[in-house]
């Protein structure tokens, strides 16, 4: 998959509650193709605070419509700057970048398991199981329920299950405290979101034997594998998340 | 048609850009992007005797205008280099240039003779600069007495074109660029990183795990220029500039405080073709001007 | 309520936010916009034995996230400050503390002695780190026994607190920080300038008519920050950290790197109120975090 | 007259030609008195190029709609984000800056003089002028017929002349090359513009022994007389543009 450095324009910047905004982008030419698990680094014009590029998950694509989405929360002045794009306007975009989830094994049990913003890949992961052939459970896990985002999308394409941490809307406590868990055998966990969810999680995993993949938001500067700042240790050294990730299974990882 | 190509010595660079160590990986990160032999040429990430596995993370702050690393010259030694990247940058049509870096004086030699030995490797970089590793790196950089030595072992080892880069954490860079001169040394880059540090307000801890690291990006620039500046008037072997060059303006102030050839580093970090549009870009500069060669504009403000 | 005041030996300071030398005047400038009060004190822009002009124009560039000045003590002299600035600054409810700088030790003697007579200044604070002239000023901030010389000689005359401002222009400005602690400073602070160059391409002269100034703003904080850390660790004294700080969040990087107080400088040209809203910022801070003494943050990432 | 920091909202930017455009800018509460010859101090927003505050000479003022203007050449990274300013967004500027041009004495004859965007408060000084009784001349040079500005509001308040360099309208040559300077016997002559027109203009005035002030466009970081950066050399020793000017009599420069 070739990278590109391009300048996509803005098709769509849907606000989605005070945090998150959703971009919707195209390009000039025919889109690459991309997957799940994939991120671009989207250069932040007029932010004197933004020097480097800001990397994002590709949230979701429609080859069909040539666009692609972005899910991004608000963290700080990059994305704040980000949030005020208008339909029409450009931003400078390297990609795809990074590695992508495995597909598992035929007729293997699937669950996506996935946080805050971390639920961003999640989607793009979930149609494109949907087109070859699976249908996953999806875990969805939230502060409280102001927090909770859409997930008709979602629901579209596999079972829906919600915690909030407050439980003021589906089952109280964070993702690893679902019953669906006991519930359910999965073969397989693909987990998004923050580290102590992810960390959560991967013990469950590791502990009941679950294949699991997890992605990682490492700080990055290049996230083109030239400047080593993203490094995790693994049980291969240390790695760049940019390159050999972001997708990782938890048995690489020291955690 | 301007001319850009010129000689340090013996050895020919089509142009004066060059990507700098540590920012330009082994090249072929950059090949989806763009042609790299169009460069003057490309100075490999640091390499050292042993395989480094680097600092903990995490390793990068952004800051006002730059960035700080702590990378601590992660790679996988001399051994790796010689069997699984030398063939490949080999094949590169451009300068191909080794940075060297080591904890004692004997690592400096030894990869430097067996460096000498790989035909398609023109060049080293005498890496005694780095800010990020504990043993070595920097103090020979900060130290005259130890420059001074690791630049003479390394010359009686090393036949070819030996640039010292040298660390901007000193009193008196000229000190250093004479020592380099002195010992043999071909030519100077400079500069290296700038020692710096910052902290994370709301985790209230310093937001690199080894706490300090190098400073890059366009907030050095000043210095950088200043100190070569400095540097070109007082030696006469040719200065290699770099330090926050993020357009080809930049890259003409280098040129016109005496640089006779820049590095692009964090730059290609935000725009991986970034030495190209900055190659472009001096080709029009000197048109404009209506100069026929970039060594007409080579410490021009000193006229 | 969180406290916010803290002593310097027998000195109190109603809180750690200063305005720095050089980018404050005489503090009047500033009374359309805010009361100076409020602050915990105002360094007075460099004086001098006799009436300097100052470096020919231009002695200002913009930079990266900075500013390049060459203004080279431009004043009236010490007669002219006892006799017309004095009797104005003595009015103010805070801490008038007056930038000290020479040419010669005797220089430096002789102001310090003057000053000393002065009963509304509490404090001098020792230039020995003006990157900007010819003579004097630099030399006395980057070589250790001249550093040491004027320290001890200024100390020998002046009674109240004295404060050292440090060059970031060294190698190891540890030492420099250990000297002053050694011949009985009070404090010191940090950092001063950076000595860059910037070049105007398009004329093809350098930016500033001196060719190298000192660079301020933002892209210094990291190095300065990194400077504050390894002193505030190596010294007994207070440090008082400065370089690039333009907001509250800045300021904390200071106090938990090891800062005891901070100075603003090239912020207040861009917002001349910028003090209060970053006092302000350093209470909510406390507040949020749960402090109730600024003290309880000084140093903090050393824990 | 006391300085303000103070967030001011744009009411109109009009785009002149490429080159130029016109701010007008309203405050939340009064303006303040302001005096012809004085500027404003603009932080430029979102422009990461742009560290420093940005002069601009205030262009008219007009106390009864509560609003004032700026006329802004674009000459690099800050104006050109100034441009981009629209109905409604906010700037923050400190003003009123530095001291204003002196008022002629009663009968004096007088001419206003200026080229490119050097023309910005002659405009106000005409209308202060007029203010004060006196109907002053006003001459104005530019490079060519496509760079010469609308100068209706100026030909309300005094008789105009006009020079282009390349004779493409008006009379050819500089502003000191118009035959209204042999014609007419002038008490005082206030002069804004290039260095380089404003030192012929002040040799012209010192060999005919005119009174003349000019204003000055020195690089300025604090605009408010702290930093020392934007002096010039006068009779008096170095004194700082943005306090003891910009506007100065010939006489005091060493020119
Ligand atoms: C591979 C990858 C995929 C990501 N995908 C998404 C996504 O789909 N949606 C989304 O909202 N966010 C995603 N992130 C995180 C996103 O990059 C950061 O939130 C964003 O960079 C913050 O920028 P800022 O300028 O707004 O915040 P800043 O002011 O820079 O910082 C705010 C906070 O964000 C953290 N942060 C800053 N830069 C980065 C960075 N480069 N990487 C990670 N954290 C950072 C800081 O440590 C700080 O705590 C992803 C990160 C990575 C590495
Ligand atoms: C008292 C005063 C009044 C002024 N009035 C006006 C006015 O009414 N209308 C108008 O269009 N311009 C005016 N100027 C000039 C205006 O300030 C500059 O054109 C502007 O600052 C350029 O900013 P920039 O970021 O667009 O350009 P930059 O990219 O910063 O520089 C472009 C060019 O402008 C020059 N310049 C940059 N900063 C300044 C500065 N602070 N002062 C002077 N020149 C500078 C540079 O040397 C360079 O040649 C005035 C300047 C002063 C000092
Ligand atoms: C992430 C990173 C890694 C670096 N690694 C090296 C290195 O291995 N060897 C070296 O000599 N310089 C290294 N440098 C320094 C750069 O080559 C260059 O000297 C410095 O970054 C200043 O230039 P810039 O501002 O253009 O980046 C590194 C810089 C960065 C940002
Ligand atoms: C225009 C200007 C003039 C200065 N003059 C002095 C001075 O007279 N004495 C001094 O000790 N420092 C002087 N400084 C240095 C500042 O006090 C301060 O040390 C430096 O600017 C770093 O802080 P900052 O980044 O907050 O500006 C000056 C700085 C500037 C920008
Ligand atoms: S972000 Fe640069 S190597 Fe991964
Ligand atoms: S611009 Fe700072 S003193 Fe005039």
């Amino acid at each position: 998959m070739t990278k590109r450095i391009e300048s996509l324009r803005v098709v769509e910047n849907k606000k989605i509650n005070k945090d998150y905004f959703l971009l919707r982008l195209t390009s000039q030419g025919k889109l690459p193709e991309m997957k799940p698990g994939q991120f671009v680094q989207v250069k932040v014009d007029g932010s004197p605070e933004t020097f480097l590029r800001r990397p994002f998950s590709v949230h979701d694509v429609n080859y069909s419509g040539n666009t692609f989405r972005l899910l991004i929360q608000i963290a700080g002045k990059g994305t704040e700057t980000l949030s005020r794009l208008s339909t029409g306007d450009s931003i400078n975009v390297i990609y795809p970048l990074g590695n992508s989830f495995s597909l598992p094994e035929k007729n293997e049990n699937i669950l996506l398991a996935g946080g805050g913003c971390g639920i961003a890949p999640l989607l793009f992961l979930a149609r494109y199981l949907n087109e070859n052939g699976f249908t996953p459970d999806i875990l969805l896990g939230f502060r409280s329920s102001e927090r909770v985002m859409e997930y008709d999308e979602y629901a579209a394409l596999g079972r829906i299950f919600l915690t909030t941490e407050d439980g003021s809307m589906g089952k109280k406590g964070f993702i690893t405290d679902h019953p669906v868990l006991t519930a359910n055998r999965y073969d397989v966990v693909y987990c998004c979101g923050p580290e102590p969810m992810m960390k959560a999680m991967a013990a469950y995993c590791r502990a009941n034997s679950v294949r699991c993949e997890v992605s990682l938001e490492n700080l990055m500067a290049c996230g083109i594998g030239v400047c080593l700042c993203c490094t995790v240790e693994t049980v291969r050294g240390n790695l760049c998340t940019c390159t050999e990730g972001p997708v990782f299974n938890i048995n690489d990882l020291k955690w | 048609m301007v001319k850009l190509d010129f000689n340090i010595n013996d050895l020919h660079f089509k142009n004066p850009v060059l990507a700098a160590s540590g920012t330009f990986g082994y090249g072929v990160e950059f090949r989806d992007f763009f042609d790299i032999s169009q460069l003057g040429g490309i100075v490999l990430k640091a390499t050292t005797l042993e395989v480094r596995e680097g600092n903990p993370y995490p390793r990068m702050a952004e800051t006002p205008a730059g960035m700080l690393n702590s990378v601590g010259l992660q790679n996988k030694g001399i051994d790796h280099f010689e069997k699984n990247i030398y063939p490949v940058v080999s094949e590169f049509n451009t300068n191909v240039i080794v940075n060297v870096n080591g904890s004692y004086v004997e690592d400096y030699v030894t990869l430097a003779g067996r460096i000498n030995a790989l035909e398609k490797i023109p060049a080293i970089e005498l890496n005694i600069s780095c800010p990020n590793v504990k043993k070595g790196g920097m103090i020979f950089g900060t130290d005259p007495k130890s420059a001074r030595e690791v630049i003479r072992e390394v010359r009686k080892v090393y036949s070819k074109q030996l640039i010292v880069k040298l660390s901007p954490n000193v009193t008196d860079i000229v000190e250093f660029a004479l020592i380099a001169e002195e010992e043999g040394a071909d030519s100077v880059s400079l500069i290296n990183t700038l020692l710096g540090m910052a902290v994370d307000v709301k985790r209230m801890k310093p937001s690199l795990a080894t706490v300090t690291g190098g400073l890059s990006g366009p907030a050095v620039k000043p210095v950088a220029l200043r100190m070569v500046w400095q540097v070109a008037k007082a030696v006469r072997i040719p200065v290699i500039g770099l330090g926050g060059i993020m357009n080809s303006r930049d890259a003409i102030e280098f040129f016109l405080a005496g640089a006779s050839a820049i590095q692009v580093g964090t730059a290609s970090f935000i725009n991986p073709a970034v030495t190209i549009d900055i190659l472009k870009g001096i080709e029009n500069y000197l048109n404009e001007k209506g100069f026929s060669d970039i060594r007409e504009i080579i410490g021009y403000i000193n006229n």
